[in-house]
């Protein structure tokens, strides 16, 4: 099998798995709880807590544990949408941001009356900062750029935003998820308030995220109950999954460079060899500034998903946008940012890669993959056509 | 999510191509999902004796045209436009509820080939 | 070590662990993708769904995955006093309600102008379901009342409390986190809208709960993204979580009716020993409607942390309440809402029993407790002065 | 989540019990938490030569107690009024964030034992 969707998720690391398996079993207390071997278990979701927040450059006391990297998302932006209410009621967003971030922005504006700024994006997917800088208004309350896109890998630049969002005093949420592991963070650096990050996206557990909340920041819980996370975000903790989380960081930490420099080779063989093998394909996403391990094409004349069922038939996994949008039948909202025709945008692949992707794999899609295209254009009404 | 059927249909897909000089010609599609199918037909003494598709689309989009196809084939014209997506979908065994649409943009296919061949009867008479 | 704190949680047993194992690592795969490992993955994820309906007596299509009991009960209620804001404001819950429901009725009420109902209890902490009825407003959209009591085990009349908000056409959200997996439950029978259950508290994993949600319910998600679980539950599944779930309830329903038996007779035990050798204890909860592994008492003259902390120290695990409040000063909100006194309400002890207790373990606590008891009262200025 | 030292005396608190005819008793309470403190004094020529308490709280409450009377003994009267929470805090080598209020209660149990002991001088005089 050929696995080229890790940006939808990646393979739970086996010492990550080991790592958890007596928080599951023999440490399995409760880390609220006062004998002693509860306490154990305490101090080491804290020592995780450090770790993670070592990974992100912050302060154990700026991390709190979510279910994942929608969870953390939706704090973000309900929880200061709730708090600073009194203070504007708008957000200002991209147009090319998760559903994660999107569909919270529209539960707003719908239930709750905020209004909201989608930035345009460019043909590569980068928003300009003077655009964030443009649509600030006095009312503005919170900014949500995502880190790096999920279906493009386009890198946007958070420094610069978190700058204009740093001078004007407006809380910043930055969409880490797909950055998390793959690319040294520094939440200093980048002048965020927020940051949401997702286990799963760097090998390790499903279930378990992290939102980073600088000092002082203003928010609002969205759950609420006992007092874990100091009431931030209550609920019996996920000690394995913080655990697990908290090695996969380690262990991204130490391979991030090696991962990088194999990744990138790999997908700029599998660019390059497909646009030379396969006429009228087009490259979404920044030349450049793109994630190492991202390749998002447009097969023009031809529909995603029936390329990738061919693929499939060959052990190939792909995808051709995001995972949880595979229920949706309109072309991805992020092509469509990018000004690609749909009819264009209906015909897109993403390849993301991973650790255990060899130059074979790569062989193998560069091999299959003309084919099927070649097979699917014939059955085409508009690739006859010309 | 898709039937053995299906994939066996989008797999090898049966009539597909074109029909130089067709009786009819039904060109549809569907606007949110985006996915076109032309269905080209070749009528003698009233019955479909070659049928043949052109789709750009989704899996069950070219799964359901390969099956509308063959239904259709050998049929008379008041035969064939009884068949339904039911019908489509009976063969395939099953459809996803987000597929359902697909198997309508076939049978729309071939009522609009039909028409298409009506059309032009009418014309030359 | 004796561990006395099942209701706390529980040991994630080791054969959910290792059926877990794989679908962290080799089939690791989203199961909204495409090709067909992700297509496995989503039917074992329907599968542990088919599986966890039963064990509720619900329909699969029920079910939402959540992260726990804390999220079920979240989404329940802010859920349904979201959705149906424009029918009414009045919400009626109890007073002894785990503050995943407390807590959440306050916000509702701070945030939302929401006006909520806390019902008294008897002596016993039973919830009367005339005051239910005497309670309902042309305003009242939701009831909210737990199938048992974390802390005294006190088993509330849910099927009369259901009956009458069937009958007023009110939804209905039952916390049923302490019942799911030590009493069979059916959510038909029981006439409820919503039931919370949290996997850690029978035996799987931590992270992961569920929500049942009766077909035709309203309410809104709480949290927004794409469209797993039908768009109410974003966020990628927590795949080995729900297959753990799915297994934990499946050998909780094989084991439940030995576990009762046994453990009622090892708290027997324990409640009638301590009774006896400790003067001037109370026990706290139902004599009979009572979770069977539940004792909840009142050492009088003595606080509760100072006798935890020597049990600890003889490796007893035990807590004074919910762990979840163990960061609190005050004394239990349930307690007090029983008609206990303060300054009894403090020296609470909770002891709750599990799989793994033994008449050993039994023993033990009936041999060290007394003796800490009178060393502590010993101690005390009110001890002394009778 | 508490030190060693405070475990220590916890398990075995130093001046535990009562006095008898005490030259001063301090009785206090916090009305949050409901934990109570009793403090009694023998005083001889301004000194306190003997100290004892009686605790009703939780771990960190009879750890401060047995801590404050282990200081104030064998000090003047003018000494132990000088001891605070913070003496407290750094023998127990810290103390959890919502568990410093309980060295404060130990403060005020010495604090007031002394208090009352002036009183009962000065009704003496
Ligand atoms: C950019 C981005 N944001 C948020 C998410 C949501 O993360 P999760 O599905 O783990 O909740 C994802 C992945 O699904 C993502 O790629
Ligand atoms: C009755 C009750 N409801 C809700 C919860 C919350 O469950 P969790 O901590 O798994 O979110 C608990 C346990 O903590 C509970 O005992
Ligand atoms: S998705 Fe529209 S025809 Fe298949
Ligand atoms: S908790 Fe109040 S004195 Fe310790």
């Amino acid at each position: 099998m050929v696995y080229l969707d890790y940006n939808a998720t990646t393979p739970c690391l086996p010492e990550v798995v080991e790592e958890m398996k007596r928080w599951h079993t023999e440490l399995f207390f409760n880390p609220s709880s006062i004998y002693s071997p509860s306490q154990e278990v305490k101090k080491v979701v804290e020592d995780a807590r450090k770790k993670i927040a070592g990974f992100l450059d912050a302060l154990p006391e700026e991390i709190i544990f979510t279910s994942g990297g929608t969870e953390s998302a939706n704090i973000a932006l309900t929880g200061s949408a709730f708090a600073m209410k009194d203070k504007g009621n708008h957000i200002i967003t991209s147009s090319i941001e998760h559903h994660a971030v999107l569909n919270t922005c529209k539960f707003l504006e719908k239930q709750f009356g905020f209004r909201v700024t989608y930035l345009p994006v460019d043909r590569y997917g980068i928003i300009d900062p003077e655009d964030v800088k443009k649509a600030l208004t006095e009312k503005t309350i919170l900014i949500s750029i995502m880190a790096a896109n999920n279906e493009i890998g386009t890198i946007e630049p958070i420094e610069e935003i978190g700058k204009i969002a740093k001078e004007s005093g407006i809380t910043f949420h930055c969409d880490g998820v797909q950055v998390a592991g793959k690319i040294p963070v520094s939440v200093k650096k980048l002048n965020v308030d927020f940051f949401s990050i997702s286990a799963h996206k760097f090998y390790g557990p499903k279930g378990i995220g992290a939102l980073y909340i600088r000092k002082g920041t203003r928010f609002k819980p969205i759950m609420h109950g006992g007092h874990q996370e100091k009431g931030l975000r209550p609920g019996t903790e996920n000690v394995p999954g913080i655990i697990g989380m908290a090695k996969a960081c380690e262990i991204s930490k130490n391979l991030m460079a090696e991962d990088a420099s194999r990744e990138k080779i790999l997908r700029d063989e599998l660019e390059n060899n497909l646009v030379e093998k396969i006429p009228e394909i087009q490259i979404n996403g920044h030349p450049e500034k793109r994630l190492y391990n991202t390749l998002n094409l447009c097969v023009k004349y031809v529909e995603g998903e029936s390329m990738l069922l061919h693929l499939d038939f060959e052990g190939i996994c792909a995808s051709s946008g995001s995972a949880c949008t595979s229920g949706s039948l309109e072309p991805s909202h992020v092509l469509l940012a990018l000004g690609i025709p749909p009819e264009v945008a209906h015909g897109s692949l993403r390849f993301s890669l991973g650790r255990a992707n060899t130059m074979a794999d790569i062989e193998k899609t560069c091999e299959v993959l003309p084919k099927i295209v070649e097979n699917l254009r014939k059955m085409s009404p508009f690739w006859d056509k010309k | 999510m898709y039937t053995e059927k299906l994939l066996d249909h989008f797999k090898n897909p049966r009539n597909m191509g074109r029909i130089e000089n067709p009786d009819g010609i039904g060109k549809v599609g569907n606007p949110v999902c985006g996915d076109v199918m032309w269905i080209y037909i070749k009528v003698k003494d009233n019955r479909i004796e070659d049928i043949k598709f052109e789709t750009f689309g989704c899996g069950a989009a070219i799964a359901t045209s390969s099956v509308i196809t063959e239904l259709a084939k050998g049929k008379t014209i008041e035969e064939a436009e009884k068949i339904t997506n039911k019908d489509v979908i009976d063969v395939l065994e099953g459809l996803p509820p987000l597929k359902k649409h697909c198997s309508l943009l076939a049978e729309e296919g071939l009522h609009a080939a039909i028409e298409d061949y009506r059309k032009k009867q009418n014309s030359q008479k």
